[in-house]
């Protein structure tokens, strides 16, 4: 596969499954205006989905579409980072791993406004707003309910041992990456990584957090393994588009 | 009382009542109730069609129903701020409908089944409170008027969505048209009792008109959705599921059957079909988000103390 | 539609439905007893599925399979009673719901047991075995989990209390059981109500829980209107065979 | 002791220990460990292929897979009763189980992603275990032997079963024979490290064996999973993904590659795939549970006082 293909899909299913993860909050968020943040951000994150898969799309020229891409691929071809698919287990799940995501999505759009790739540079220069909007609020969260009862600070730890080993999976990267940093597609990746690790020290010592000791051990969701969680998203997602093949909507 | 006429002159004049103006007792609590009620209705709202978020079947429209839940939520917001000007917190007004003592539109409490709901539901749901709502905008209690100036503007928007779902399927295979007709079946009626009882039945009508909060009887709005409705599913192709529906050359409106009351006070008193798992939903919500409301708290106030000791 | 079938569908169905809702427990219930009781249960319900299943597909004469009628139908075609698709909540809900479900079940297969219709007949001779050591079963966790510790009895009202207003919806009626009933096929309805009446009186009056006021005032299953649990029920069940609807399995 | 010289004289006659007979108490231990490790790897082996039963794509498919995961807890049964007649009870083992202490079989905590799992777990899972487990019906404990002949007539079930399920992927569409061969592709080397690393690296082997607890070295049993699943995957016209793997006429059997050991020893330490999961799964069934299990004891209780009182 043409690596801009391969590379489109990883970010924009990445971006697809935290969307449809964050957008299930809608109704059930512990106040009102969290059940607008959460619908905001899964807006931003479908909106940049649809942006990615347009690329992916026309460089691929197979005539896919991007409702293609997102409901009728299985998921062994969902190159998502694992982190996005782990599940909604509670709102501390929620927002640990938007701001784990967030952490990495900032420095990496910021890296892409100055790709080589038009299309990709287009794409970067007008998602970042709201990416560092996304973060902003993220990282305040944190602090906030990291240093805040004993109760949100326990919930928080727990959520962030839970969903810190599967960061790493954010910054794999292979030949893919490799050879489009060498076309100048992808930037200044070596900066990504410094930036997760400064923002998140920062911000989760702030949070009186502490980063467990056991690293970022889960990888493989940029190769299309994923976690026991992602069949069941699929499954949800896809239902009416499997059902109604022939349908548009 | 004097203060009492001199009030309803000021209503009578058209002038618009503030938040720190004198009102009557009556005025303030009959607004209370109406307001809450209406921004529950947009809280309990979220549900129906946050149930097809994660299932929406193309990208776009899962970004346009996800910015219609939002608006919902943006709704809730307004609304809950207007009811605040009059003296109730938004503590006091979650508490009401989280007990089940506050009512919300009884239209929520029927499910949402199929992708096509989000197209009957934009439609008529959305169509019916319009009529309801365009008239507020000219009620006079000002912070009242004035969100609900900027909610039937997005409202009317939605209703445009829903209608363009309708239209879709319609076009599509037989399977979506047949879902679509399903989806006019089941919502038609519920829509119709979305006006209330007949006005006859009605409790709080008359005084409310006086007071400027009301402007239309239900029959009269009823009868204006009818005869906005008919004709759009007419032009989609779908039929109405009323045997008695039919065109009155003399009063150039529409006829139509009575909806079933007896299944709206069943609904109003709980036992419609989605009550007590709306109510579960957002009581859940509420209970499991307990610990972050305290983290917020107990963060802020270990910032004042710090900022108190400096 | 023949009678027949849609008597057929609304069996199978609820036994699919509460089969599939029954198997989720595997692995995830209180005790290793339980993990082994549900999964029994759930293996005898998607035998009787199996068996309702090819009585309607023989009697619809279209060539479609069991398997066609579980995994190729839409939410508005399946007629299961309303109360087997209700969540997974926690396990006191699944014992009641099975319970509810038994007190109906068994005086429905033994009334079918005498009907004129010779598969029928023969699929609830084969099956009411079954059917019996179910309900003996949760009819002795009702009781001994109502009158339990302070806990398990509120656990096991608030599941009654949840679940109690869609059991009518298993007995639910119209033309096609009056048809049925008038030719012999579907003996002695009259019994199977008061059959149920009088078994869940004794045993929740045993278990010191109480009925609640309010009846049985959910009914549609059977005419294809759902909670909204079904589509996720569905989307999951149905999604294999929906991703790959040429292969066979 | 004289006592062990005549414990290790009944083991080489061959003579089953039964619970009440004197043991030594490293003979105690080590089968309590191994008994233990093997009903809990059952209770977790639970959760992998559970993962698949609502999704199941035919009715007699999602039979067979239940059907197999009641065995599988059934196994938990029997071998926590053998265990049990060592003196541990089955709530110790539980807690060592939940609090990570106890280990079960490293396979489970790989994650099952399509519907072939199911057909390589049986096949190539199962039929590791029955190769492991085939020399222990004639372990040296009775309730332990007797156990493992239960349980191997269930599992050579299973591994047909399995294979069953991959034969059918193989002689489907080019999809789900795609689906097999990924499958295969990812348990195949798992499969291989379930024999243990090499016996010159395996702490307990050498005693074991004296003891009449193990018959086989770790490479031995490999060796012959290899030679009778390679031929297998060739029916099936599957490629086992191994570069290394070559027929040796001399020795007649098959040589193969080394399994990555760095990652057999991560997934033991905890950091497999599902480890988290696994537990965290097991632990909420339990914590969840226990208004259940203390709902019960308060029946019975009651029961009891009644009886007394009478």
């Amino acid at each position: 596969m043409d690596p801009i293909v391969t590379f489109c899909l990883r970010m924009g299913d990445t971006t697809l499954i935290l969307g449809q993860q964050t957008a299930a909050w809608c109704g059930h968020a512990p106040v009102l205006e969290e059940d607008i943040a959460f619908a905001n951000m899964g807006l931003d994150l479908i909106g940049q989905t649809q942006l990615w898969y347009e690329i992916a799309a026309e460089a691929e020229g197979k005539g896919r579409t991007p409702d293609d891409l997102a409901f009728f691929r299985t998921e062994r071809q969902f190159l998502n980072a694992q982190l996005v698919e782990r599940p909604n287990t509670d709102f501390a799940h929620a927002l640990m791993r938007q701001y784990l995501f967030d952490a990495w999505h900032l420095p990496m759009q910021e890296a892409l406004c100055d790709s080589s790739h038009e299309a990709i540079r287009d794409l970067a220069q007008k998602s970042v707003k709201e990416v560092r909007y996304h973060i902003d609020r993220s990282r305040d969260l944190i602090v906030r309910l990291g240093d805040g009862s004993d109760e949100s600070r326990a919930k928080m730890q727990g959520a962030l041992d839970a969903l810190w080993p599967y960061a790493g999976d954010l910054m794999a990267t292979d030949e893919v990456e490799e050879t489009l940093a060498g076309q100048g597609v992808l930037p200044g990746l070596d900066r990504v990584r410094r930036a997760f690790d400064a923002e998140t020290a920062a911000t989760l010592s702030r949070a009186t957090l502490t980063i467990p000791e056991n690293g970022h051990a889960r990888t493989g969701g940029r190769t299309g393994i994923h976690t026991e969680t992602m069949g069941y998203i699929l499954a949800e997602m896809q239902s009416v588009p499997r059902t109604f093949p022939d349908a548009r909507w | 009382s004097e203060k009492d006429r001199e009030f309803q002159e000021k209503i009578d004049r058209g002038v618009r009542i503030e938040a720190n103006d004198w009102m009557p007792e009556g005025y303030r609590k009959t607004l209370i109730r109406q307001i809450s009620q209406h921004a529950h209705s947009e809280i309990v709202g979220q549900l129906p069609e946050g149930n097809w978020i994660t299932r929406a079947p193309s990208l776009q429209r899962k970004a346009i129903l996800l910015a219609k839940v939002q608006d919902e939520a943006g709704h809730g917001l307004y609304l809950y701020c207007a009811a605040e000007t009059l003296g109730i917190s938004r503590d006091e007004m979650t508490e009401q409908l989280l007990s089940g003592k506050a009512k919300y539109s009884s239209i929520f409490n029927y499910p949402t089944l199929t992708w096509a709901d989000m197209g009957a539901v934009g439609w008529l749901v959305d169509g019916a409170a319009i009529m309801n709502q365009v008239p507020l905008q000219r009620c006079s209690y000002g912070p009242y008027s004035r969100a609900m100036i900027r909610v039937c503007k997005e409202e009317s928007f939605h209703q445009r969505q829903g209608f363009d779902v309708m239209r879709q399927l319609c076009e599509g295979t037989e399977e979506q048209k047949a879902m679509a007709q399903d989806a006019l079946n089941r919502w038609w009626w519920p829509s119709l009792m979305m006006f209330g009882p007949s006005d006859k039945d009605s409790v709080h009508s008359e005084q409310s008109m006086r007071w400027g909060i009301k402007q239309n009887t239900n029959d009269e709005l009823r009868q204006k959705f009818v005869d906005q409705t008919v004709p759009q599913a007419e032009w989609l192709g779908l039929t109405v599921p009323d045997p008695e529906l039919k065109w009155n050359e003399e009063t150039g409106c529409y006829d139509f059957g009575e909806p079933d009351w007896s299944e709206f006070f069943e609904v109003i008193k709980g036992n419609g079909p989605c009550n007590k798992d709306r109510l579960a939903a957002r009581n859940k919500a509420w209970d499991d988000g307990a610990w972050y409301r305290d983290g917020l708290t107990a963060h802020a106030d270990k910032q004042n103390q710090q900022i108190a000791a400096e």
